[in-house]
């Protein structure tokens, strides 16, 4: 998965004539990012590599700000997210990457999405939700599955390559030997193991790329996969994983949007709370049946 | 709401949790005998009547690897880290270890304290029915039992008459019916003490001495009976699973981003302690207690109907369901438990028949506070419906 | 022993290649290299650069040997090793040059760590390996120390600042790392995640050191010996004193070349 | 010169032809479970009865079909089985939840045929819990397990021995309220004197083993035992095995070996999996290390003297004893079937650690090894994992010993590069501990 930093605006628009002003902040924990709505419209994103969360969060905030002329105080409202959302010390509410992911994943592919797969850095869960981006229920992975994404660069770094680049060679081999499924560990002892019996090295790659390809649909398929079919999070921009995940699943996931970078999919639906956030307390309205509890 | 006569009591509860090895050694104190026991199977009314109090080996939840050079890694992390409160001689002021042959994970702890940790000489292993819902089980429960009380007054060096026991019974069947009682609370929707409350409470009980611990539950019983309701509850979930003594679980539930209750914790560390009572005044005392421990609810281990393969235990989730009225379901057991899963994927579908959503959560000997939180507050938000617009 | 030969000791590890060249008992230069695929590439450059490094020229070489788990891969032109010995008993002979004294080394490598017993010529009395779910404890070091923006030397000296200790699930190098970042979360000072990774590998590998009885004086060497904070811990987990080679990630490599034509 | 052992295929075939009936026969009475069971009740039912049994039949699934046994095992997950649990477990599910099946002869069936009835037993924590899922899914199949307690030396424990026959006759009531056949006591107490003739004649079998060279190695075991684990009851199977003793025993008279080369002579803990590894068993044979002798091969269906005056024996008993047996009421086959189940030295170590170590000592002994190999199975909870990293502990100092994970069926779990190199090690431990002693 890719830590590559970058922030981005769109300049058609203007904040100073915005009514609403909103923005989430997702924090992974890999990567960080932000994104601010105008309206409701998307105005500007950013993507960081996460330290501490603290630090990260005004670091992915600032990265976007510094894109545009906005103060963080001009934002109306900010709705934090990911395994840091508590560490947002600017973010008015949290809500969980569960509901953001579908809630940004609807808002992005449209209403006919059903299965979000949030493949992250530390984590994978199967999101399942509504026409209107509510999620209905959701699988996180079991402990044997964790840091999928993580180990990836790790596993990158031991084969001299580059994150950016090695979903790409996984898919130049057809036929490569089976590693372990189970566990990233496992996966990688086996993986180093068959370099001594003189495996090439795209097989290599190929090979670990399918074991956890084919760890990652067992949690879908586990959880039920129904369609249309996403894929959210820093993993999806992994070719090895995602056309594994696709035939292992046998579904084809909606292409990602060339406008919208995946592992922005939970921010994005944070900002969208937050606007709906901030509208609601204008109507007085909505989100009062929430039952928080503000210690 | 601070300062309420119950909050006292409650903390008097919650430190002997918190201080068990202080709370043990003052009983020893006083010159009373203690057995360790590792599993709820045991029969604690036979230790009591020789005057010996049973003490549940908890654990301490302070990661460490060395219990892996003497268990192998999958055991779960409960067995594990019972295993080396017997390695670090955290326990070595009881008198002797105890368990009955339940779940395997634990048989293997119990075998680490009895092979390396100085229990060589004063162990005991009461074999016990895999199978409890049979005519057979009864009787070799009454066998086992018998066998278990002559060891017993061996080495307490007392022989145990049926006073003893119909004593020892009458004690703890009142635990039981104060624990039903102090559970009963959280049926109310907004109940004078909270789930976490409730399960810690439960917990001390399963180190005390049953006198002194039936005092201080009537005395908490009286307090809430009068005392105004704590402020409004929030979503009700219910908590299934394996061993957990790890208090830290349920306060984190109370402790989201969202006010959430826990109305009841099915597991041997709580509910599946004490839901259950001995026939008192029975002629035949051993089998009462076989009677009354088959009226358990079954360990996943041990659960299964000859004849239908029926799964007793689901009987009484489904009535706690009933009475609880839980909104969600969090199935809580340890990473690498064997029997616990094989119940899950059958609860599911009658969960899901019932309209409940539920959350797996894998206990581990650490908790990650934000992975669980994540996931208890996004269960949360798909019972409250959360969505744009 | 070999007295005035130059001889180079190459140990092809998951992880690292090492090469060393000595005459007699003096090291004259050595060198690590990335493994990756190449596994032959590595070991070239290896040994080229710990011979620029020794300022001997290849040609001054009277002989190679080779260790490690790929020791058998670069036993092929153009190195013309002369001989290979299995990694722990090149661990074994290359703790005994380092320490006369010793009779226990515990090698903590990238992928694997390991404790063998010896006797006074270097010679296999008892091993053990790690088990399945603790592979990879070098390579998750290095991960983690990225994962918390910091070198590998930074995350030992954060640890030995810890003030308060938390704790990661003890399992294996997933587990571990799923918590880390959880710790991180939480918002726990970053000293005291780093001190809980590193409690986490040293309390894996004295588990498994236990297993053995131990003859003192016990020596650590591979990668890991060079984590302060991870040693630290490792005397009183094993409740024996240890002491930490000088070059440790070197031991093999010396080993290998102290089994020379047989140790003459 | 290598002997090869001419019954071979008549052991094949038996296990084929009754899974193929099981399959396909047009009737008769399908009985599934744990063949881990007493099962001569169910021969009380008539001469129809088609068993499919769970542990012989996901192992040899496996060995015939090792990529669809990975996608059996992934199917269970699927369906939301525990990644912890037995792999036996999960492929047999697997194939319910797949509904197809494959069987040593190579074929599968698209439909996995319903049984009538599941017999089973209960010993670790998820053994009869793998029928009460599969009846579950098949819509509710009518399931009796009986309950085996385990413990060493169970067979001589009164009140054990008494429960298990008081499960047994309840259960022989039970079969004949849910088949309303009438239970014939006649073929009942023909079934229970074959099945505890097996039992013993594999003991002898196994025992032979104690002269060098060994006359048989673990891979041939493996391959010789399955008629023993798939159904002991029939008068072909003890003929089978009797012809099989007459045979191992020429073998020995003629100082003939299987394998021949035999430097070491290794002890094994564990479920096979060398067979399923070739490049390990290489590793082995290269230097002439053969497993003599193991708990797995020997003692899931096989029986010894066990606990004599507190010390376990892997001594043999008489085969002539089975017929002198007096079971003329179905009370005394009952007690007879009791004891030689409860006896079965894979259930020794389950929840009684102490006997695990005795029958591991007595083995070293007793087959003069040269090494102790240790490779509990990452998801099996009874004698193939429990107590093993406690046996490395206190064995290592007697005798080489390693110890590395394997799984059953499952190879995700296999430690396949550890195992590899701890063999390697292994080999040298043993050839340092011979020059030790040697030197001594």
């Amino acid at each position: 998965m890719s830590a590559r930093e970058y922030a981005s605006m769109n300049a058609q628009l203007d904040w100073t004539r915005a009514k609403v002003i909103a923005a989430g902040v997702d924090i992974g924990a890999v990567s960080s990012k932000a994104v601010i709505l105008l309206d409701g419209q998307p105005y500007a994103v950013s993507h960081v590599t996460t330290g501490t969360p603290k630090e990260s969060a005004f670091k992915a905030i600032n990265a976007v700000l510094a894109k545009t002329q906005l103060e963080l105080e001009n934002i109306q409202y900010i709705v934090g997210t990911g395994c840091g959302r508590t560490q947002v010390p600017f973010a008015r509410e949290t809500i969980s990457e569960i509901a953001c992911g579908a809630a940004g994943a609807v808002h992005i592919w449209g209403p006919s999405v059903r299965t979000v797969l949030d493949a992250g850095g530390q984590s994978c869960k199967v999101i399942h939700c509504t026409e209107k981006g509510r999620a209905t229920a959701f699988l996180w992975n079991d402990k044997c599955a964790a840091g999928i994404g993580r180990s990836m660069e790790a596993f990158a770094d031991l084969v001299k390559k580059d994150v950016a680049e090695i979903g790409d060679i996984a898919l130049q081999s057809e036929q490569f030997p089976k590693l372990s499924d189970f566990c990233a560990v496992y996966a990688q002892s086996e993986a180093l193991d068959l370099i001594r019996s003189k495996e090439a090295p795209e097989r290599v790659i190929a090979a670990y790329h399918y074991a956890m390809a084919r760890r990652i649909s067992t949690l879908v398929a586990r959880s039920g996969m129904k369609k249309d079919f996403v894929i959210i999070g820093g993993l999806a921009k992994n070719p090895g994983i995602t056309n594994w995940v696709e035939n292992i699943l046998k579904v084809n996931r909606l292409a990602p949007k060339s406008e919208w970078d995946p592992a922005l999919t939970a921010a994005l639906g944070a900002a969208l709370f937050a606007d709906a956030f901030y509208k609601g307390q204008q109507t007085s309205v909505g989100f009062a049946s929430l039952g928080r509890r503000h210690m | 709401m601070m300062n309420k006569g119950s909050d006292t009591i409650i903390e008097r509860f919650r430190s002997i949790t918190a201080n068990t090895h202080e709370y043990a050694r003052s009983l020893q104190g006083k010159g009373q005998m203690l057995a360790g026991y590792m599993c709820t199977h045991v029969p604690e009314e036979i230790l009591y009547a020789a005057g010996i109090i049973p003490v549940r080996i908890l654990s301490s939840h302070v990661s460490q690897g060395m219990t892996r050079s003497y268990m192998h890694e999958t055991y779960c992390s409960f067995s594990h880290d019972c295993a080396y409160q017997g390695l670090q001689h955290n326990y070595d002021y009881v008198d002797l270890i105890v368990t009955s042959s339940s779940c395997i994970h634990m048989g293997e702890a119990f075998n680490v304290w009895v092979r390396f940790a100085g229990f060589q000489q004063k162990n005991f292993l009461i074999p016990y029915p895999h199978i409890i819902e049979t005519k057979p089980a009864h009787g070799f429960m009454v066998e086992s039992f018998g066998e278990f009380k002559q060891f017993v007054e061996k080495f307490a060096k007392k022989s145990i008459t049926d006073d003893d026991i119909e004593r020892a019974i009458k004690v703890y069947n009142h635990t039981r019916r104060l624990l039903k009682r102090l559970w009963g609370f959280l049926r109310r929707d907004n109940p004078p003490i909270t789930g976490p409350e409730v399960a810690a409470v439960t917990l001390a009980c399963q180190v005390m001495d049953k006198q002194e611990c039936n005092q201080m539950l009537e005395q908490l019983i009286q307090t809430l009976e009068a005392e105004p309701h704590k402020a409004p509850s929030g979503v009700r979930l219910m908590v299934t699973g394996g061993a957990c003594d790890d208090l830290g679980v349920f306060d984190l539930i109370e402790h989201l981003n969202y006010s959430a209750s826990l109305i009841f914790v099915d597991s041997c560390t709580a509910a599946r302690y004490f839901w259950f009572e001995v026939p008192e005044d029975r002629p035949d005392k051993l089998e009462a207690i076989a009677e009354g421990y088959i009226g358990k609810i079954p360990c996943p281990a041990k659960d299964n109907v000859p004849g239908t393969g029926e799964k007793k235990r689901f009987r009484f989730v489904q009535q706690f369901i009933e009475d609880f009225k839980p909104e969600g379901v969090v199935f809580l057991y340890q990473r690498f438990c064997s029997p616990q899963p094989m119940d899950v994927v059958a609860l599911k579908p009658i969960l899901h028949n019932l309209g409940i959503p539920s959350v797996e959560l894998e206990l581990d000997t650490t908790i990650p506070i934000t992975q669980f939180g994540t996931q208890l507050e996004a269960l949360i938000e798909i019972i409250k419906g959360v969505h744009l617009e | 022993m070999n007295n005035g030969k130059h001889l180079a000791g190459l140990d092809a590890g998951h992880v690292n290649t090492k090469a060393v060249i000595m005459r007699g008992q003096e090291i004259l230069g050595h060198s690590t290299v990335p493994t990756g695929f190449d596994v032959v590439g590595a070991a070239e450059a290896a040994l080229n650069q710990a011979l620029d490094n020794a300022g001997v020229s290849r040609g001054e070489l009277a002989g190679i040997v080779a260790t490690g788990i790929f020791r058998d891969m670069i036993n092929v032109p153009p190195l013309n090793v002369n001989s290979t010995l299995p990694d722990y008993a090149a661990d074994a002979k290359g703790a005994l040059f380092l320490n006369k004294n010793s009779r226990t080394v515990i090698d903590i490598g990238g992928n694997i760590h390991k404790a063998v017993r010896y006797d006074q010529n270097g010679d296999l009395l008892d091993v053990i390996q790690n088990d399945k779910c603790a592979d990879g404890l070098g390579i998750f070091y290095t991960t983690m120390a990225k994962a918390l923006g910091v070198s590998e030397h930074e995350l030992s000296e954060l640890a030995l600042q810890s003030t308060r200790k938390v704790s990661v699930a003890i399992l294996c190098a997933v587990s571990a790392e799923s918590e880390a970042i959880d710790l991180m979360c939480q918002g726990v000072n970053i000293a005291d995640v780093a001190d809980a990774i590193v409690r986490f590998m040293v309390e894996r590998v004295a588990a498994m050191c236990t297993t053995l009885s131990l003859a003192q004086e016990i020596v650590v060497t591979g990668g890991l010996a060079k984590s302060k904070a991870l040693i630290k811990h490792l005397p009183g987990l094993l409740k024996q004193d240890v002491s930490v080679s000088s070059l440790p990630e070197y031991a093999g490599a010396i080993g290998a070349v102290i089994s020379y034509e047989g140790g003459k | 010169m290598a002997y090869t052992v001419k019954t071979w295929n008549e052991f094949k075939n038996y296990q084929s032809t009754r899974y193929k009936d099981y399959l396909h026969a047009p009737e008769g009475l399908r009985c599934m479970g744990s063949t881990w069971s007493p099962l001569a009740p169910l021969k009380g039912l008539g001469e129809d009865i088609l068993m499919i049994g769970g542990e012989p039949h996901a192992a040899s699934k496996a060995g015939t079909f090792p990529e669809e046994s990975r996608e059996d095992i992934t199917a269970a997950e699927i369906a939301g089985l525990g990644f912890h649990s037995c792999s036996y477990l999960k492929l047999f599910v697997g194939e319910v939840v797949r509904d197809k099946i494959g069987i040593t002869d190579g074929t599968i069936k698209e439909g996995f045929p319903k049984p009538d009835l599941i017999w089973t037993t209960h010993l670790c924590s998820q053994h009869s819990k793998w029928y009460q899922e599969v009846s579950r899914r098949m819509g509710g199949i009518p399931m009796y397990a009986i309950d085996m307690i385990g413990g060493g030396n169970a067979e001589k424990d009164p009140k054990i021995v008494k429960y298990v026959c008081d499960q047994i006759e309840d259960g022989i009531h039970w079969l004949e309220r849910v088949t309303g056949r009438d239970f014939s006591d006649e073929l009942f107490i023909k079934a229970v004197r074959n099945e505890i003739k097996v039992l013993v004649l594999w003991g002898n079998i196994c025992a032979l083993n104690m002269h060098a060279p060994a006359p048989l190695d673990e891979r041939r075991l493996i391959a010789l035992f399955p008629p023993a684990v798939v159904d002991r009851t029939t008068d072909e199977s003890v003929r089978l095995y009797e012809a099989l003793l007459e045979e191992v025993k020429h073998m020995v008279d003629t100082g003939q070996s299987v394998a021949p080369d035999q430097r070491f002579r290794i002890v094994y803990f564990g479920i096979a999996h060398t067979y399923g590894h070739p490049e390990m068993a290489r590793i082995l044979r290269d230097v002439g290390a053969e497993i003599v002798a193991s708990v797995y091969t020997f003692g899931t269906c096989g029986n010894f003297r066990g606990i004599v005056n507190g010390k376990w024996s892997w001594e043999p008993l008489d085969p002539a004893w089975v017929d002198e047996l007096d079971l003329s009421t179905r009370r005394d086959a009952i007690l007879a079937l009791a004891k030689i189940v409860l006896g079965w030295p894979t259930w020794q170590g389950v929840r009684s650690y102490w006997a695990l170590e005795q029958m591991a000592r007595a083995m070293v002994a007793e087959y003069k090894a040269d090494g102790l190999l240790l490779a509990p199975s990452r998801s099996c909870e009874t004698d193939f994992r429990n107590g093993y990293i406690a046996m490395q502990r206190i064995f290592k100092d007697e005798i080489p010993t390693v110890e590395y994970d394997t799984d059953q069926v499952d190879v995700r779990k296999m430690d396949l590069p550890g195992a590899q190199r701890k063999t390697e090690l292994f080999v040298r431990l043993m050839e340092a501990h011979k020059k030790g002693v040697q030197n001594k």
